[in-house]
């Protein structure tokens, strides 16, 4: 999918290894925000960093299981979050509210996430070095 | 101080751009360094150098040309969000070089301070 | 003759279904499309302020859209139409003029 | 019927170009014509010829050109709006033109609908 | 500020007069859409159509008096809709609702308008053959 | 350490303002700039809810995007400090990250 970016572009951090956050905002489809977001996360796996990605506001909408994009005429990424374990990247993080005033539940998610309340993910974030927001 | 920044929107359509560079331009005289600007998303657009405004506007184009001519300043373009919207060597303003993601991690990780503009 | 009311954009990150649902009359039609398909989620913050629109505007969604987001028609409030392009296409032909809130 | 289409987001960041040529198709294939799909604000992103998307994605700047080429349809980009954007005759995608607002608003007048996608 | 669309372009509606509505709903730079919303209108008196201006929801920070852009090293474009009156384009609308949320008045705009309820604006749109909305 | 959290985009029309508000941590500052600028509105919608935000936060708001949109000081709600890009600038150092919720 996403390899280009790939090469030439291990490491570079010389050792330093900081807290990443990826904030998805954005629903799927509608905007790029969470394939590029995707992208991102992938790439900085390859630099060995402290990766949480957080799914809150209409970003809870990207986990959502059982997407088909074929009568949009554009290409399902959905499969990349079950992908991110294969990459080391377990942190996932979703909060309640977000969830709970979409109709949304936990069952409806295509991988597994830790749930959150909002109090909590504000405290999740202020602890982290570096905040990468869609 | 190391800043980084991420413009994440085109030039004209949105002010993110403009922020970015009068955010760049403080920093620097204030003393700080700037390590990178990193352009993503639609943000790539702000190196297309075919880009043609009125002349009674500012130029966002020639903006980021002159600041990377006059303090050094590194600007990249995400090569996979450039080719995805047409931004190639062809078309590519001064000052700027197109390259990976990576990138833009690296400077997460060696700047103090990794600012976004735009979303 | 009436218009037709397009809302493209998510109705919890803009105001556009708001404004749209202020400045629609009675008679108007309004069609979900893209992500503004969210906005007619059963159990969603915006589900009754849509059911009432519903008893004075046709309201639709569109099905590709749905279907792009991982959603079933079941996940919908009720009164609401799921059309394709075509129908789309076709709400746009029988009203007097469209309206595109974003 | 003859519709007239606008289109005011780039390709790519946003569905609204996609989501514009799903309906152009679909009137086409019911039997309307299209007056004019016309392109304003980053919309005028549609006509770079130099965007290459991932193999496994649609492309979405082909897909105008085609459509243009298959059945006939006058694909208008607003020239104040490119200038300031970087599309020009340089790097201008078959099937398009750049031409005045003025083209939009004949669309208005003479085509019996105008549909809008984007912001 | 915005000629080089003008030339030859004048009527092409062969004497079609349709009622064109342009609904302005964002504020002024930060995004370029006030601005060019204008280009569309100047360019659609040359065709004498009846036009409508309406100023709604974030809209009504357009016509808001005494900006000074010198800061943000953008163009000052709030005197073109002085002009507007020079194109015959008099029919600006503004809702009460938008003004009043936003803690505006009407003595804070540039130009004179009609204020409408929201409704009355809803009222108006439905009679419009033409909507050109941002 | 805590974060500087900024918004630049209208709290009429998006929700970053809002989540913004949410997810910051008492102790944390929030500036305001571009279209974000217009939350700070005396008399607007989000007045009260930013008033009650800055007994435990720091809000700031970006002078050169007031003054661009022709709003004076006087039109801001109180406990709000105006500042210039070099501001901007100061508040990025001193903060542990920065958090841009658009």
């Amino acid at each position: 999918m996403m390899d280009e970016d790939r090469t030439d572009e291990a490491e570079g951090g010389s050792g330093i290894v900081k807290k990443f956050m990826y904030v998805n905002r954005k629903a799927p489809y509608g905007t790029v925000y969470a394939l590029e977001v995707l992208e991102m996360v992938l790439i900085s796996a390859a630099f060995d960093q402290d990766v949480h990605l957080v799914f809150t506001d209409d970003g809870v909408f990207e986990l959502k299981k059982g997407m088909e994009t074929a009568g949009i005429g554009m290409k399902n990424f959905s499969n990349t979050y079950r992908a991110l374990e294969g990459y080391d990247i377990e942190k996932l993080y979703v909060d309640q509210e977000s969830l709970d005033e979409r109709g949304l539940a936990e069952a409806d998610l295509i991988v597994p996430v830790t749930v959150l309340s909002r109090a909590e993910m504000a405290k999740l974030m202020g602890e982290m070095d570096v905040i990468l927001s869609a | 101080m190391k800043f980084a920044i991420l413009v994440n929107e085109g030039p004209f359509n949105h002010q993110a751009s403009d922020s970015a560079y009068q955010f760049a331009k403080a920093a620097l005289e204030a003393g700080h360094a700037i390590f990178r600007v990193f352009f993503y998303y639609d943000g790539v657009h702000n190196a297309n150098m075919l880009a043609e405004p009125p002349t009674d506007d500012r130029n966002v184009v020639k903006n980021w040309s002159t600041l990377a001519e006059d303090h050094k300043v590194d600007l990249v373009v995400c090569v996979a969000a450039a080719l995805r919207r047409g931004i190639k060597n062809d078309n590519l303003a001064p000052g700027f070089r197109i390259s990976g993601l990576g990138q833009l991690i690296e400077a997460g990780i060696q700047a103090d301070r990794l600012v976004t503009f735009g979303d | 003759m009436s218009l037709l009311h397009t809302v493209a954009k998510s109705p919890f990150e803009r105001d556009a279904l708001s404004s749209c649902l202020d400045l629609s009359l009675p008679g108007a039609a309004i069609l979900l499309y893209e992500d503004g398909v969210y906005g007619a989620l059963k159990g969603g913050r915006f589900a009754e302020r849509l059911a009432e629109a519903a008893k004075t505007r046709a309201l639709y969604v569109l099905g590709p859209d749905l279907k792009a987001r991982g959603l079933g028609e079941d996940r919908l409030i009720a009164g609401v139409t799921v059309v394709d392009y075509r129908g789309f296409v076709e709400l746009a032909a029988k009203h007097q003029a469209v309206q595109a809130w974003c």
